[in-house]
């Protein structure tokens, strides 16, 4: 085993491992820790693939941002373990077996494809330079839209979470 | 992968600068504890820690002790692993950031093989620090969440709010830096700032004075120093998020605040002030060996950081704290218009001046 | 300056912008003054144009922008500068201009008056869209415009409910030509691939795609049932008369001096097509001579002072037309002018006598005016002398030549074609007559009202009297001169078909005839009005006077039964076909949904659930027995 | 490295999403599994660009992302507010689009 495996194994084993750990974990608060590892372990996964920008960025937008925000709302809330009601045995069951239906079919499907080896040679186009020239020649409209999506979503998390008070003190 | 071919001389180069790093900032983060009791005694007419040693300067020595001896309290309700964890991430983040900070010039010995004084010259490297610092929130809010307690949550948050907004302001102020430089990898940053005088004033703090005050501004909030130091704020919180925290895991945190004063200094001083980079260097690096003129280099650049933390420092001993409100108006409606404005007057100057 | 071309409309289109969005806020003498402007502004550049054409001799297309591109299909936004073109572009806007000076006095009081300038303004724009258009598709949007324009106008006095019948009367009649139009245009596409008047007529002057004949005649048919409802001829006619409805400067432009000789201009653009197909020319002539008699022969017991003018109107284009069907497109072209001229002095006149006499347009009530009105009644008369052929007035050349051609296609045709001339000098003088002399049978107090008009409106009829006077030397017939200066400035555009040379002698009887039977009717007029009496018509009398019942006929012949069977349709296929269905689907789908509802739990953890087992089942499908 | 395993990775990392969406009633962590979700498609994306040597892939994982941002800042918001309303983030208490 070369040491690209290694790595690649131990971060496949952290990323599914931390995975489960989400989704099984009782107490939110270490549901958002689990994720936060596996979204390390993916950049781990982008590393390897010679996407540093990406990695990177997954990093600070996931887990500098998006789940900083998570916790916060989990925090605020004060949500416990104990407050959060329990599907029953069945309903739990019945979604496991639909997920790892799901697993089988494509993993099926997907069993007998031809067998394509990624590149072990360095390549450049995961550095911010090669993105950013693709990105800002060849996307750029696709990259002006998304610029005014996020600017609406922005204003839409502000509006929605606006306090009723204020609302009826300006209808008054 | 070139990332891990990596050779054994090349381990060990790296381990041993990995140690000297580690072993020199957790060093400078103990003295420091004693330089601002000392700057707080001047500015207060006062003479400070005098007893151990001469001028205090045993004093780190014994605050580490004590705090090493004390008892190791873990509450009650609290979320054990969690409790732990915070302090834990908040060492281990203040550290990281070193890792990419050049501390001098590359020094090419007579056999032709070249020792760096940077761990990792990554392609990304203020990406990665603004990864590192994004992180840093984790172990604060963690910890504040785990302790249980009412005081040290809403500290908890206060921190990481202030963090998350003045992040943004950081970096948009360095994004008119970096369209100066076309780099995000700090060596080329440093080497770009070579000198101090090339027919113009090299260093990026003459470029770019008003990023470079919103990015102090800012530094001052992600620290949480005075006058930004709300989760701190004993009239309001108690003694904030570290409320429940006794021992060394208190130390670890407050240990984290002054490597991240010193580290953030170094990455002020690399960004704006030209690294290890002074006046007359390529005159000093004629006439000494490399090695010598490397460690003219690092010299050079310790004194800068020390005279950036004494700023620092001199700010929280003078000016009051602001009040949460004020904090957020300033970051969300001072400082974030401010620095896309000059963002936009240097990508303008970009295009119309300097081609 | 022939670049400069685009500026002829854009001065009217800025005019209606200005006047049509600020139509509340503005002044009304500012509209005028605005709308005024502009005509004359474009006057100023189609009088460039008109004398470069005149010394150059040449056709040119003015490319703007390319406007359809599609395909195979190219349809440029294009103008064609010609001979043709600049001649009408003087007369719309010349005389476009002398009524918008005439309008800023005769609309003074209405409070519409900034909108009314804006119609106008639009108006003038899309005539010379028409006009100028290089294809038949810019020509159509001209078309539609003037259409939307003269609906406007007629209409202007909207709150008067027969008036806005009178509109719509127009736009359906209007409506039923331009399909026509379109369906001549489209089978232009079809069969030649363009809309180009250049690569058209390139292709019929023996160009790359050959058809025959019929199919020629089918597309000048479908091209002259256009004209035929905007030029109201047979059996479209009946709107114009009832456009009268609308201001009478309205009347004066729009359905006597420009739009309605539209039809005209398009025939005559299209000559290359209609020499072509000589069932289709016979067909233009005869209902031209038709259309001719019939209007002269409603006209003669009309009292209504416009409506006698609107008669005379479709009779003069009826006179149009034949002379296109025989084949004399540029003394259609030549009437065109000379009529544009008096028929808008007329009509600009009449309209001098309805402001004098307080609205009242009723012949009965007027007489004896000449002494009150005298600028306006001697420019009527001219207007008179010239429409009824005196020699040395400007009608007299043109009607000369339409019955000269006439006469060299058809003597019979000749015969007729005389008869409805003098008809027209009949009953223009029995107009004159009944209105200027005598004595004045109105009310007192309209007596007392009489008054000259002012400035703004004499000018524009002194300025329109000169015209009907001297505007036939252009055209001098070949007995008194061989140069026909009308005739050889269009003929790089239009060439005359089928024209035989007349003897000199033959033609001089011809005029002397013609002379000589205009001047007795005139006589013959004075003398039946010499001391009117309006008892109750009987007999052919009663028929002219309502019309020949044609408008009943229309209604007894096609809006009943249309009426009937909409009606029918509405009851028996609307109600009971479609509403069943539609209703019936409606029912299906809330009683299928009454059952699909049970499955809708509102957990969102459900939803997933059944997505999660669709996506399941497709990738199955799709894998594993598709393939 | 064969492309298949990255596939697999992903495909795995999608289905516990998948699984997490399903059994899970706290609308935050569902929302956390559609993360998780979006995430195994990001590394699939990465996996195929560096298969094909094309940057687009890349680019579309960015995308991604900042759809992803935009639609945690609406999203919490949302719950936010339902929590002030129910005092709850159960999933199962949502159930007004039936009525």
């Amino acid at each position: 085993m070369s040491t690209y495996e290694i790595l690649f194994w131990f971060l496949t084993v952290m990323a599914l491992s931390c995975a489960l750990g989400v989704i099984l974990s009782r107490n939110p608060v270490n549901s958002v820790l689990f994720l936060i590892a596996t979204f390390f372990a993916i950049s781990g996964h982008y590393v390897l693939m010679n996407a540093q920008f990406l990695a990177i960025v997954n990093i600070i937008v996931y887990a500098g941002a998006i789940m900083v925000l998570f916790l916060f709302v989990i925090m605020l809330m004060n949500l416990n373990a104990d407050t959060e009601p329990q599907k029953n045995r069945l309903v739990q069951f019945a979604g496991v077996i639909s997920g790892g239906a799901l697993f089988l079919v494509v993993l099926a499907a997907l069993r007998t494809s031809s067998v394509n080896m990624l590149e072990q040679s360095p390549t450049d186009i995961g550095l911010i330079k090669n993105l950013g020239k693709t990105l800002f020649t060849q996307f750029v409209l696709p990259f002006e839209i998304s610029s005014v999506l996020f600017l609406s979503a922005m204003i839409g998390a502000v509006v929605i979470g606006k306090k009723e008070e204020a609302v009826s003190e300006v209808k008054q | 992968m070139l990332l891990l071919q990596i050779d054994t001389a090349f381990i060990i180069e790296k381990i041993l600068l990995i140690t000297v790093i580690l072993l020199g900032s957790l060093g400078i983060a103990m003295y420091l504890t004693w330089a601002e009791r000392k700057v707080a005694a001047v500015m207060q007419d006062r003479i400070g820690p005098a007893r151990a040693g001469i001028f205090g300067l045993l004093q780190p020595l014994a605050d580490g002790g004590k705090l090493f001896f004390k008892e190791e309290i873990i509450p009650d309700r609290s979320t054990r692993t969690l409790f732990i964890l915070g302090p834990a991430l908040a060492m281990l983040t203040a550290l990281m950031t070193s890792a990419v900070v050049p501390w001098g010039p590359d020094i090419t010995l007579e056999n032709g093989s070249v020792i760096r004084l940077q761990v990792a010259d990554i392609s990304i490297g203020i990406l990665f620090i603004f990864g590192v610092v994004s992180l840093g929130v984790y172990g604060v809010m963690l910890g504040g969440w785990a302790s249980n307690n009412k005081f040290s949550l809403l500290s908890s948050i206060r921190a990481a709010s202030q963090a998350i907004s003045y992040e943004l302001a950081m970096g948009l102020s360095l994004v008119a830096v970096l369209m100066m430089t076309g780099s995000l990898s700090l060596r080329e940053i440093v080497e770009q700032q070579h000198g101090f005088w090339d027919g113009y004033f090299t260093w990026n703090f003459f470029k770019q004075p008003l990023g470079f005050l919103i990015f102090l501004i800012c530094a001052f909030a992600e620290l949480n120093r005075a006058p930004f130091d709300l989760p701190e704020c004993e009239s309001e919180l108690n003694m904030g998020y570290h409320q429940e925290y006794s021992s060394m895991k208190l130390g670890f945190y407050l240990f984290a605040e002054y490597i991240n004063l010193f580290v953030s200094s170094a990455v002020i001083i690399t960004l704006f002030f030209g690294g290890y980079n002074f006046p007359f260097m390529d005159k000093v690096a004629g006439a000494a060996s490399p090695i010598v003129f490397s460690l003219i280099c690092v010299l050079i650049f310790l004194t800068k950081i020390i005279c950036c933390i004494l700023f620092f420092m001199f700010i929280r001993w003078t000016l009051p704290r602001f009040r949460y409100d004020q904090l957020m108006r300033l970051g969300w409606k001072s400082l974030i218009p401010l620095a896309l404005f000059n963002m936009v007057v240097t990508g303008a100057a970009i295009l119309w001046i300097f081609k | 300056m022939t670049n400069l071309v685009w500026l002829v409309p854009l001065f009217p289109l800025i005019g209606f912008l200005i006047n049509g969005i600020g139509w509340r806020k503005m002044p009304k003498g500012a509209g005028g003054v605005i709308g005024s402007l502009a005509i004359l502004a474009s006057f100023a550049v189609s009088l460039g144009i008109f004398f470069e054409v005149k010394s150059s001799g040449t056709s040119t297309v003015v490319h703007l922008f390319d406007f359809i591109q599609s395909g195979n299909l190219y349809i440029p936004f294009a103008f064609q500068v010609d001979a043709l073109s600049s001649l009408f572009l003087l007369i719309i806007t010349g005389i476009g201009f002398l009524i918008h000076v005439y309008s800023t006095s005769y609309m003074h009081d209405d409070e519409g008056m900034v909108k009314y300038f804006a119609y106008l303004n639009l108006f003038v724009f899309s005539m010379l869209l028409l006009v100028l258009g290089a294809n038949y598709l810019i020509m159509f949007i001209g078309w539609e415009g003037v259409g939307l324009c003269s609906y406007l106008l007629i209409g202007f006095w909207f709150k008067n409910r027969d008036y806005t019948n009178a509109a719509k009367k127009a736009f359906v009649m209007n409506r039923i030509g331009d399909l026509g139009f379109l369906v001549g245009m489209l089978l232009i596409l079809f069969n030649y691939g363009t809309l180009s008047y250049n690569e058209f007529f390139g292709q019929l002057n023996g160009g790359t795609v050959q058809l025959s004949s019929n199919m020629h005649n089918w597309i000048a048919i479908c091209l002259f049932i256009g004209a035929m409802g905007k030029s109201a001829q047979i059996p479209l006619y009946t709107w114009l008369p009832d456009a009268m409805a609308g201001p009478t400067p309205v009347s004066a432009l729009i359905h006597a001096a420009t739009m309605v000789t539209a039809g005209i201009y398009m025939i005559a653009r299209s000559n290359a097509l209609y020499s072509l197909a000589p069932m289709a020319l016979n067909l233009v002539a005869v209902i031209g001579l038709a259309t001719a008699i019939l209007a002269a022969s409603i006209a003669i017991r009309q009292y209504d002072i416009k409506k006698v003018l609107a008669y005379s109107t479709v009779s003069q284009l009826g006179f149009m037309f034949l002379a296109l069907g025989v084949g004399a497109y540029t003394t259609a072209v030549f009437h065109v002018m000379t009529h544009a001229f008096f028929k808008a002095l007329m009509f600009l006149g009449s309209g001098s006598v309805i402001h004098a006499m307080g609205g009242e347009q009723d012949i009965r009530s007027m007489g004896g005016l000449g002494k009150k009105m005298k600028i306006t009644s001697i420019t009527f008369l001219i207007g008179c002398l010239a429409i009824a052929g005196i020699p040395g007035f400007s009608g007299f050349f043109s009607k000369d030549e339409i019955l000269a051609a006439t006469y060299a296609h058809s003597p019979v045709m000749y015969y007729l074609a005389l008869g409805a001339a003098l008809m027209t000098a009949f009953y223009m003088f029995r107009l004159y007559f009944l209105t200027f002399t005598g004595s004045f049978r109105g009310t007192h107090d309209q007596e007392h009202h009489l008054h000259e008009s002012p400035a703004a409106m004499t000018i524009p009829l002194i300025v329109l009297a000169i015209m009907s006077v001297i505007g036939g030397y252009v055209g001098l017939p070949a007995v008194i001169s061989e140069h026909h200066a009308f005739n050889t400035y269009l003929a790089p555009v239009v060439a005359n078909f089928g024209h035989h040379h007349l003897e000199h002698s033959t033609e001089w009887m011809l005029m002397g005839l013609s002379t000589g039977l205009v001047i007795i009717m005139i006589i013959v007029a004075y003398n039946a009005t010499k001391k009117p009496n309006f008892k109750e018509n009987t007999g052919l009398a009663k028929v002219l006077e309502n019309k020949w019942y044609v408008d009943e006929l229309y209604d007894a012949i096609i809006v009943r039964p249309l009426l009937a069977l909409s009606s029918a349709l509405d009851r028996f296929v609307e109600k009971m076909g479609i509403d069943g269905v539609v209703n019936g689907v409606g029912k299906t789908v809330r009683w299928g949904s009454d059952r699909v509802r049970l499955l809708q739990t509102g957990q969102v953890g459900f939803y997933i659930f059944m997505m999660v087992i669709g996506m399941t089942l497709l990738f199955t499908i799709s894998f594993f027995w598709v393939q | 490295m064969p492309i298949q395993y990255y596939l697999f990775l992903s495909l795995a990392l999608f289905c516990i999403g998948i699984m997490g969406t399903l059994m899970r009633r706290n609308a935050i962590i569902v929302f956390m599994c559609i993360e998780l979700m979006l995430n195994a498609v990001n590394l699939l994306m990465v996996a195929f660009s560096k298969m094909y040597n094309d940057a687009s892939a890349q680019i579309f994982v960015f995308f991604i992302m900042v759809v992803a941002a935009a639609e945690v800042a609406v999203g919490l918001a949302v719950i936010v507010m339902m929590y002030r309303k129910v005092h709850s983030v159960d999933i199962n208490i949502l159930n007004r689009l039936k009525h």
